[in-house]
């Protein structure tokens, strides 16, 4: 297990070239703004939080006047929402579901257990520090959060989110190596993916010094090619 | 040459009107789910606000070249249609179009997202695809069959005509006094058309994961969004005018066209769906029924 | 240039094709999986997938005092945590020989009949949605939240009170709280006419209902089904009546059971049984204000408590089935060995198997949720 | 239950040889068998007993005397006696017969016990892994697995160090045992 901690690490932020339109920074504020008032929501029921999410979102707590509602699919939400331990079994299936969801993404861990392993930290069947694998933007604790604490938490991802603050998908491109590492040691060095990771860090200008590793020579090694797919309908 | 200048600002114009009317009727519809569910629903312009986000996600995933053409297919058909629905002052190509080719481009839509589709290479997707192809060629027959019987009593496919014909005359002369049974086959193959309950086949999340936009994220699901809002407006003012007169003005023109969404937006939330073979089993038995015997009254 | 994300699925032609419902799909009840065969759209062969909620509980509870493990228990089942934390609470008690005052045992009976409206009212929500009719679930969701307030009132949790401790129950109820239980009961019962309307008497959904995932009663017994799953295929059987714990020999209640075996029967079967529910917590709140007494029989100082050795088996009615503990003590300050016979494990796992096979794709989700599966009940 | 069923059980019951009976109250009956005689006991309850339903298999290990035991819980509908059947069997090489012939729901507990435990149950239908197939260490529901030693050796921390924690170490105070340490004193 790699020993950086990276909760402390900033992402760095790329010089933004002054741009003279005054309209650019507009539009760029404007999806930011739209971006923190609609957010389509996976969540995952990786465990006991999820029974506080229906009634978070249906008729009494209604999460839906906040512009928040449930998505099916990780290619068509923003949040991933964690609720609750993640064992490791569904750790695999947390990490592909994360790699498709498109960026900007956030992830919430709810409940205590995503934060240090819950009250089942001496199970050998759940993984512990969630954000060791995958990037967590905001943790809401309790076991488990009442509906009023998740839609506060979700609040402050907005306000997060509004002045372009939840960048923690920035740190799992450009930090690729260290949670590719701890992924590993969880899963073995077999481990992979279907998503090119380093391939879209490439596409879209997000790489970092750290994206590529020890960890990813192994990835590189055992790695299957992907292959193109043929058109069919 | 200035009409033509006209035409051409007129075909610019709709769609965009056609766009923001949409918005609001995915609002409506939103609203009208919410309050049946005892609960206060989302802000004014979040249908907005969610197109606006989807098309500023910054990784796009694609699955190729006919991934992307399928949903400018899917967008573009209504588009077009858009330009064919005569509005309060302004009638586009309307005059020239007429119904049939309307008919047609209403389902380039389901077509066009059946080759972005089957790109994608999901089994939900395909399942889905093929779902809502099947009740595409359910709800069709009934629609054509109305639109036949429509175009019979007013002996013109011109939805301009038609139009006038209803406003000159009154209410006595509106489709839904003058063929009252076809426009009740017509207010079915609308709500078949819109694909809500009970007819949301292919949508269907417990069972496909929404079929068709299983594989679609960022602009990709944007632009089924937009398809959305094109889908909610088309239907609606499509049953305005062939069976509620058009609009004389923008305000009964809103005020129909608002009114016949919320029939079957208010069913929706109310029923589960039906099978896939049940609905194609209660498609071609009663619209298609009532339609005939519509159309025999029209003949008579 | 865009990054391909995906794989090549190269498959030699044919018309069978496999799908995965699950781990993360609207149309699983939590985070499970079923792998299912498809030959057009007919279930040819189905493979449950369990393990994602898996946490260890059984190895957990060796390692904890016979006092903390009342903490972890209401966490096997989320939807109904209350039988869990009364089904420990019997066989501790059983084997520590501790007698349960009578007013505790009318608490127990309170709660756990709560606990059955909650969590029906939540299985017609999911029900209703996996046909793709919200509403209901929008209602029942919105209406089980005003049975987890009382929750919270009676013993300050939502969703797991971790009142129920080996002896009795934490603290006797707050003043005032049989008036408002009874006032939301009266609303319940006022609304269940609505839910009929809008659910039990649509006719789409009986007609999607009717006829899907037909258990007949043979199989049940072959299976090992318990539960309302049991008594929609006929048979009359209720571990509250046939194998009697705390006081429900003194209470009266009937059995509601059906004959069809099918989604519609095990519906109807739980709405009748949320009336019967209700009728018992009104007899429970008739009585109560009259018995006298502790809530709770001390025990000796539970950090060092030891239980004499020995082995109980305890069972209690879940609102999906035989719920059973088997507890054994060594003589030592934690449990030796625990087994929770989760309910949901039989049907969740080899009857759903088997009956998702010749169902339509369509019906594959339905059959799941009206059989009521809990996950984490077959991990643990 | 009737004095009728009763008698009738016990009678039944005597066939079985080796069969020690106690009741532990009216409704609960232990019988400590044999672990040769167990199928013919349980065959004998359900084809003349109406001992339909087969409530669980718990194992459990008894590590000192080097023994598993499985209990299996069976109950009749009509007589609403519960048995629990006691057998033991060696710890090593932990292999016993299935009862699926017998009970088909026998099939998951089995299945079930066979990556918790390792015991090997010859005639199951199914013994691949079904929770665990992530899992390669050994069967962790084994005494001699410890669990927290397993997790300590894999997993990292999350680091707690909030600001009022530092004011308080500021003034000498703070945290004097580490979670960690108190976890392993406890050993």
């Amino acid at each position: 297990m790699s020993n950086t901690d990276l909760s402390n690490i900033e992402v760095n932020q790329k010089p933004v070239a002054k741009r003279s339109n005054p309209f650019a920074n507009v539009f760029n504020e404007l999806v930011s703004f739209c971006r923190s008032r609609s957010m389509f929501m996976l969540h995952y029921c990786t465990g006991c939080g999820a029974i506080e999410l229906p009634p978070a979102m249906t008729s009494r707590f209604d999460m839906e006047r906040l512009g928040i509602q449930p998505m099916v699919t990780p290619r068509q939400a923003d949040i991933l929402l964690i609720t609750g331990y993640v064992s490791i079994k569904t750790l695999k299936r947390v990490i592909l579901t994360y790699e498709q969801m498109g960026a900007p993404k956030y992830v919430i861990g709810i409940c205590s257990c995503t934060v240090n392993g819950g009250m089942y930290w001496q199970s050998y069947a759940t993984a512990k520090k969630l954000d060791e694998y995958i990037p967590v933007d905001l943790y809401i604790a309790g076991c488990m959060p009442r509906p009023e604490a998740v839609i506060e938490g979700l609040q402050q991802l907005m306000a997060k989110i509004k002045t372009d603050e939840a960048n923690s998908w920035k740190k799992y491109y450009e930090h690729y190596d260290y949670y590719l590492g701890n992924q590993q040691h969880l899963f073995g060095n077999n481990w992979q993916t279907p998503t090119d990771i380093i391939g879209e860090a490439k596409t879209y200008q997000l790489e970092g010094p750290n994206t590529l590793g020890e960890h990813t020579k192994i990835l590189e090694s055992v790695q299957r090619p992907l292959e193109p797919l043929e058109m069919k309908l | 040459m200035q009409v033509t200048l006209l035409t051409i600002m007129e075909v610019i114009l709709m769609p965009i009107v056609a766009f923001i009317i949409g918005l609001f009727m995915v609002l409506m519809m939103r609203k009208l789910a919410a309050r049946l569910q005892r609960r206060v629903g989302p802000p004014l312009f979040q249908p907005l606000f969610d197109i606006v986000k989807l098309y500023g996600k910054q990784t796009q995933i694609s699955h190729g070249m006919i991934h992307d053409i399928g949903i400018i297919m899917a967008v573009g058909g209504y588009v077009a249609a858009e330009a064919l629905l005569p509005v309060p002052g302004m009638d586009g190509i309307a005059a020239k179009g007429g119904l049939i080719t309307l008919a047609y481009l209403t389902m380039v839509p389901s077509l066009g997202l059946a080759l972005g589709v089957g790109q994608c290479a999901n089994p939900n997707g395909s399942i889905g695809i093929s779902r809502a192809l099947t009740s595409m060629l359910a709800y069709d027959i009934p629609f054509i069959i109305v639109i036949f019987g429509v175009a019979y009593q007013f002996s013109s496919t011109n939805l301009v005509d038609i139009i006038a014909t209803q406003q000159a005359g009154g209410f006595s002369t509106w489709g839904i006094s003058e063929m009252p049974v076809l426009a009740v086959a017509g207010l079915f193959a609308m709500h078949a058309s819109l694909g809500k309950q009970p007819f949301e086949i292919y949508i269907a999340p417990a069972e496909i994961a929404t079929g068709p936009m299983v594989e679609m994220g960022g602009k990709f699901l944007g632009g089924l969004f937009v398809m959305q809002s094109f889908q909610l407006y088309t239907a609606s003012v499509l049953y305005v005018s062939l069976f509620l007169g058009g609009g004389e003005n923008w305000i009964t023109f809103l005020l129909k066209s608002f009114g016949v969404l919320a029939i079957p937006v208010v069913i929706a939330y109310l029923f589960p769906r039906y099978r896939t073979d049940d609905l194609v089993r209660l498609v071609w038995k009663w619209p298609v029924m009532l339609a005939l015997i519509g159309i025999a009254f029209v003949m008579n | 240039m865009r990054p391909e994300n995906y794989q090549a699925v190269n498959h030699p032609p044919s018309n069978e094709y496999e799908l995965n419902f699950g781990p993360n799909h609207p149309g699983i009840e939590g985070n499970y999986a079923l792998k299912v065969k498809l030959q057009g759209d007919t279930v040819v062969e189905a493979r449950a997938d369990a393990g994602y909620l898996h946490r260890g509980f059984e190895k957990l509870m060796e390692d904890r005092l016979w006092i903390q493990n009342i903490s972890l228990v209401p966490r096997i089942c989320v939807p109904d945590p209350v039988p869990m934390e009364v089904c420990y609470s019997l066989a501790v008690e059983e084997l520590a020989g501790l007698e349960l005052p009578e007013r505790a045992q009318w608490l127990r009976v309170l709660q756990l009949e709560l606990s059955r409206i909650a969590a029906h009212l939540f299985y017609f929500g999911g029900h209703a949605a996996t046909t793709g009719m919200y509403t209901p679930m929008y209602w029942g969701v919105a209406d089980r939240d005003l049975l987890l307030d009382l929750f919270e009132e009676l013993t300050g949790g939502r969703v797991y009170s971790i009142y129920n401790m080996p002896g009795g129950v934490r603290q006797d109820i707050p003043r005032g709280f049989l008036q408002r239980l009874s006032d939301t009961l009266d609303y319940i019962e006022g609304r269940l006419k609505d839910y009929d309307n809008l659910f039990f008497t649509n006719q789409i959904f009986v007609k999607r209902a009717k006829g899907i995932g037909i258990i007949s009663q043979e199989q049940a017994l072959e299976w090992s089904v318990t539960g309302p799953n049991l008594r929609a295929c006929g048979l009359e059987f209720d571990v509250r009546r046939d194998d009697p714990y705390l006081i429900y020999d003194q209470l009266k209640f009937d059995i509601p059971t059906e004959h069809g075996g099918d989604a519609w029967a095990r519906t109807l079967v739980r709405r009748l049984e949320m009336v019967e529910s209700i009728s018992i917590i009104r007899q429970v709140i008739k009585a109560l204000p009259d018995i006298k007494g502790p809530v709770r029989t001390p025990i000796p100082n539970p950090l060092a408590w030891r239980v004499p050795a020995g082995d109980s088996y305890a069972r209690v009615e879940s609102s999906k089935g035989e719920l059973a503990y088997y507890v054994v003590s060594n003589g030592g300050d934690k449990p030796y060995r625990v087994h929770i016979r989760g309910p949901s494990a039989m049907h969740a796992v080899q009857v759903l198997e088997k009956l998702a096979v010749g169902c339509r794709v369509e019906d594959v989700a339905q059959t799941m949720f009206s059989l009521d599966a809990c996950p984490p009940e077959v991990d643990r | 239950m009737s004095a009728a069923h009763s008698q009738n059980l016990n009678v039944l019951l005597q066939e079985i040889e080796g069969i020690h009976l106690t009741h532990h109250n009216p409704r609960r009956l232990r019988a400590d068998i044999a672990a040769e005689a167990l199928p013919a006991l349980l065959a004998l309850l359900r084809g003349r007993a109406s001992y339909v339903h087969l409530s669980a298999i718990s194992c459990v290990d008894w590590i000192e005397e080097n023994q598993f035991e499985l209990v299996y819980h069976l109950w009749s509908y009509e007589t609403s006696v519960l048995i629990s059947a006691h057998i033991r069997i060696p710890r090593e090489p932990g292999i016993y017969l299935s009862v699926f012939d017998i009970y088909t729901p026998a099939a998951f507990f089995e299945r079930d016990i066979h990556e918790m435990f390792g015991v090997y149950f010859e005639g199951s239908p199914d013994m691949s892994k079904f929770i665990l197939t992530e899992w390669n260490g050994p069967p962790p529901m084994r005494k001699d697995f410890n669990s927290e030693k397993w997790v300590m050796e894999t997993f990292s921390w999350q680091e707690y160090h909030p600001d009022w924690l530092k004011d308080l170490e500021e003034q000498g105070g703070g945290i004097v045992s580490t979670p960690e340490s108190i976890r392993m004193d406890n050993k």
